[in-house]
């Protein structure tokens, strides 16, 4: 399997995610660039966390309208898993592949620890590996992660079970319902702000990011014996 | 536009226009009788910033003698924008630190951020790759409201360009004493990645190559910075001051990248961080150690505001730009590399035999001077110094061994004070994980950094007690090494070398001199017992409010190698049942 | 030449951290008498003329980058000013 | 009660990074006619009548918590609303 890691101006989470890819998982990673035409020729593709363009205006506002990002719409649109992290979570919002919006922390304060999440849906391309309800310790670092939407949307994110993970413990954002990541309603865009990437390696302190890339490759791999 | 008009020479010798800027009579005679001439305005300022503590270590020269700075592993020793030691395999690491207090007191959260921005230009300027922040930082007693604001801002500013940069902040120190109240400090250190055959110099060599400018545009900001941490904080401190200069992360990430590639093409001959006074001392210096001069064309500097003078363009201290030197022919090829990252490199001068600092603006001749006169032959001053009184009293004192009556409360008091409680609301503000090669995260010693595709890693940490400096600052001197050292080798790392920086009050007072000297002299004295040489450090003195000085404050950075990853050890308790033993005296 | 404002505010039905913390600050430095703090965005756009629609512009600009429509209200005016 | 409104702005010759990013998208979004972004802080304040001196209170809130006059300079409007 073959995965694109998107690299913005002012992406700095891009070099974990390539290494968890190469590294850890031992499947083919490639660095795109936000001026790439095409994603033609790969298989999974990975926002990774960062500071695209400064976070200003809003974060993921300006990197929303690079070239890339037609491509990535339009891969997400034909079932391509699309994993977003962090900073990609923020640009996945602002393109309106996922529903909400992100605003700053509840304190205000930029936030680096590890944190304990709740698998809540495993039935995703990105959670298969996962127990239901099974507890995994993800690191988050991020001063904007407090996901908002409205009523209507919460009901329809619920009804759907596009919540993926949530905050086991205090919330360390102020993130309604606790909402650590969300998928689309076909369930191919994943955007989460805690970072599995950088739990796939005991040395750090945790792998349970790891199941996480796993998943990815093994649904891939079913489907692709299936179609073959 | 400004639309004051520059004194005359005349003018600027009969009415002192030149104390102003810092330098004294004697001062203004030297510049006279090396020019020949009266210097006009923008000459004058040239030779004030360049002549300032700051950019010229005039006073602590001879101090910064002492240290030890060679060994075996040294590829690059004070001198260059950061140190560089050997860690075997081709690659080397590079390292320091740099203080920005004075900034840091008029606006924290600028202050800091530009503080951490200048420092990692400093090691990507060598050629490394930065790999992680600390820092040390000082602060008044946290009972007052002007203390906490400053705290929380200077910690958020940190946070904010380090974070955005994506180089994690690794580990540092923090203490509350009332001798910070109106001076904080704020020590930010980078250590950086490098293969041997990447390091630069920050030279302006080849008589025709060119002079390039690159990254962000040049404004009226932080003129004259360089003078003003040079002085005393005083209440006027505020209305002199120039406009602060504001930190802008996303473009230091994309001048860092796009830095990295260019050293890997070999149009480039020189390249040197613009910080304490711009323009003036990176053109200045990489001359003045390439024994070459500079042509400049100040018309062709971009520029963010409207009627910017010459004066103002050279002693302008916007962040985020680098002078470079390219061979002559080659500059296309080095504007499509910076454009690629959207960022501007444009040629601005020319390397020339005579060595002088030639600057043209609007078509006519605003500055000829010698660039050595500017750089290396700064005057250099040996400071009266003398042993304080108090320091005699503390010395006649009797030893006191506290009665300690009930344990338990003691040690909650002790660890209830902020200096010594836990700094967790701290770091957990860093991204102290970007990167994934943390090992050994902020809370334990030193903190432990992989370095990818080897078994091995680095340790780094900051230290220093001012209190025990303040007391006897040569033994102080010799702890605050020994306690870096000691942090290194519980991480499971052997100790390579140090950074310093020497905080301090007026060096103009000689019990302050005396200080510093007897600071350097424990210092240099640690450093050689530990076989950990000097590569570089920072100097900052007049760290004084209304008159009083800060405690001594030499603080140390210091890096050591993991040569094995299963070396690595960690603070906490592991189990229960272990056995505790106490090692020493 | 126009001078554009712009003013983004945070939907009334959603929450404002920043407010809630300059409230409170403010409580805390007994100026109790405020009694809602909600903090946006100003901007200054420099806007050369060119025939466009200017209303048609800056909304657009509004609609696509400037204010993020899910949590955010904008407001603009725009002056006309003629260069010296 | 009283409605204020508070601008933000950055002074002068003080960088604006954010300015500068917004302004270099709107470009590459081919709005190229916008020659200047400038980035500030909007704020309302509800202030419960209380027989101070509004303009006073509102200054002094200004220099000391809502502004940083280091690197901003701020303008406010004041507006007395009679509560329903
Ligand atoms: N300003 C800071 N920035 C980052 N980390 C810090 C800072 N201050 C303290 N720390 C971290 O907190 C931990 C404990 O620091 P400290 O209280 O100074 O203990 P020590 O006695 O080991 O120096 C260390 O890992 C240190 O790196």
């Amino acid at each position: 399997m073959k995965f694109a890691v998107i690299v913005f101006p002012g992406s700095n989470g891009d070099i974990d995610m390539f290494h968890a890819i190469k590294d850890e998982l031992g499947e083919e990673v490639e660095y795109v660039p936000h001026t790439a035409d095409s994603l033609a020729g790969f298989d999974g593709i990975l926002l990774p966390g960062g500071f695209s363009y400064g976070d200003y205006l809003r974060t993921g506002a300006i990197a929303r309208f690079s070239n890339v990002m037609g491509e990535v719409m339009k891969a997400a649109n034909e079932g391509v898993p699309v994993l977003g992290v962090c900073n990609g979570f923020q640009i996945l919002l602002e393109a309106g592949l996922l529903p909400g919006a992100m605003r700053r922390n509840r304190e205000l304060a930029f936030i680096c620890r590890p944190t304990q999440l709740v698998v809540e849906n495993n039935k995703t391309v990105f959670t298969s590996s996962y127990e239901i309800g099974e507890t995994i310790t993800i690191p988050i670092a991020h001063g904007e992660g407090n996901y908002y939407c409205d009523e209507e949307t919460m009901k329809l994110l619920k009804q759907n079970n596009q919540i993926v993970f949530t905050y086991e413990g205090e919330n360390p954002n102020g993130s309604l319902e606790g909402i650590a990541g969300i998928t689309n309603e076909s369930g191919n865009v994943l955007g989460m702000m805690p970072h599995p990437e950088r739990a796939v390696d005991q040395l750090l302190g945790s792998a349970d990011g790891l199941k996480l890339f796993q998943s990815i490759v093994r649904n891939w791999r079913e489907n692709h014996v299936v179609n073959a | 536009m400004s639309l004051m008009l520059e004194p005359s020479p005349e003018k600027i010798r009969s009415q002192r226009v030149y104390a102003e800027m810092g330098l004294s009579d004697e001062e203004f005679a030297m510049v006279e009788n090396i020019l020949g001439r009266t210097p006009n305005y923008t000459e004058t300022g040239l030779f004030s910033v360049m002549w300032s503590e700051h950019c010229s270590y005039k006073n602590s020269k001879p101090i910064l003698k002492k240290f030890p700075v060679t060994g075996d592993k040294v590829l690059q020793g004070p001198g260059e924008g950061a140190g560089i030691v050997d860690i075997g395999d081709g690659q080397a690491v590079v390292f320091k630190i740099e203080s920005h207090n004075h900034p840091s007191a008029i606006e924290p959260y600028q202050g800091a951020a530009t503080g951490v921005g200048g420092i990692i230009r400093d090691v990507f300027s060598m050629g490394a790759r930065p790999i992680a922040i600390l820092n040390s930082l000082r602060f008044g007693e946290l009972d007052n409201a002007r203390v906490k604001y400053l705290f929380k801002e200077v910690v958020a500013g940190i946070a904010g360009y380090g974070n955005c940069i994506g180089i994690p902040t690794v580990g540092g120190e923090i203490q509350f004493d009332p001798s910070y109240e109106g001076n904080p400090l704020v020590n930010a250190m980078c250590v950086g990645l490098i293969n041997h055959e990447d390091i630069q110099k920050g030279q302006a060599r080849g008589v025709g190559n060119t002079v390039m400018y690159v990254g962000a545009k040049t404004g009226r900001d932080g003129i004259h910075g360089a003078t003003f941490a040079s002085e005393e904080l005083t209440e006027s401190s505020d209305e002199n001051r120039p406009a602060v200069q504001v930190g802008d992360p996303f473009m230091e990430k994309l001048l860092l990248e796009a830095c990295l590639e260019l050293i890997h093409n070999d149009a480039l001959v020189g390249i040197q961080d613009m910080g304490a006074a711009g323009l003036a001392s990176s053109s200045a210096e990489m001359a003045s150690k390439a024994g070459s001069g500079i042509e400049m064309n100040l018309d062709l500097v971009p520029q963010r505001e409207t009627g910017m003078t010459a004066y103002e363009m050279m002693l302008s201290e916007s962040q985020e730009r680098m002078l470079i030197v390219v061979k002559k022919g080659r500059e296309q090829e080095i504007t499509n590399l910076f454009a690629k990252y959207d960022l501007e490199a444009v040629a601005v001068g020319v390397v020339t035999e005579e060595k002088l600092l030639k600057l043209t603006h609007k078509g006519s001749v605003v500055a000829n001077v010698p660039v050595d006169a500017l750089a290396e032959e700064a005057p250099v001053y040996h400071k009266p110094s003398s042993e304080p009184q108090l320091y005699r009293d503390f010395q006649a004192m009797k030893i006191e061994v506290p009665n300690v009556v009930n344990f338990k409360e003691t040690l909650v008091s002790l660890l209830s004070q902020p200096t010594i409680a836990s700094k967790e609301w701290v770091y957990n503000q860093y991204d102290y994980m970007v990167r994934t090669s943390t090992v050994v995260a902020p809370g334990s010693d030193a903190a432990v950094v992989r370095i990818r595709e080897t078994n091995k890693a680095l340790a780094m940490t900051t230290d220093c007690n001012s209190r025990y400096l303040y007391l006897d600052p040569e033994v102080g001197g010799k702890i605050a090494v020994a306690e870096a050292a000691r942090n290194i080798v519980c991480s499971g790392a052997e100790p390579l070398a140090v950074t310093d920086n020497l905080n301090f009050g007026n060096p103009e007072k000689p019990e302050i001199f005396w200080q510093i000297e007897k600071a350097a002299d424990g210092i240099s004295e640690a450093c050689r017992t530990l076989s950990t040489p000097v590569i570089g450090g920072n100097v900052s003195l007049y760290n004084e409010t209304n008159g009083e000085a800060i405690y001594p404050t030499p603080v140390i950075g210091m890096v050591g190698l993991v040569h094995d990853l299963s070396h690595i050890t960690t603070q906490e308790f592991k189990n229960s049942g272990d056995l505790i033993y106490v090692i020493g005296e | 030449m126009y001078k554009v404002k712009v003013y983004i505010t945070l939907r009334e039905s959603v929450l404002d951290p920043q407010g809630t913390a300059v409230k409170s600050s403010l409580h805390s430095m007994s100026y109790e008498t405020v009694s809602d703090v909600r903090i946006g965005k100003y901007m200054e756009l420099t806007i050369e003329q060119n025939n466009q629609d200017i209303d048609a512009l800056v909304k657009e600009m509004c609609e696509r980058l400037l204010a993020n429509t899910v949590i955010e209200d904008y407001r603009y005016e725009v002056e006309e000013v003629v260069a010296l």
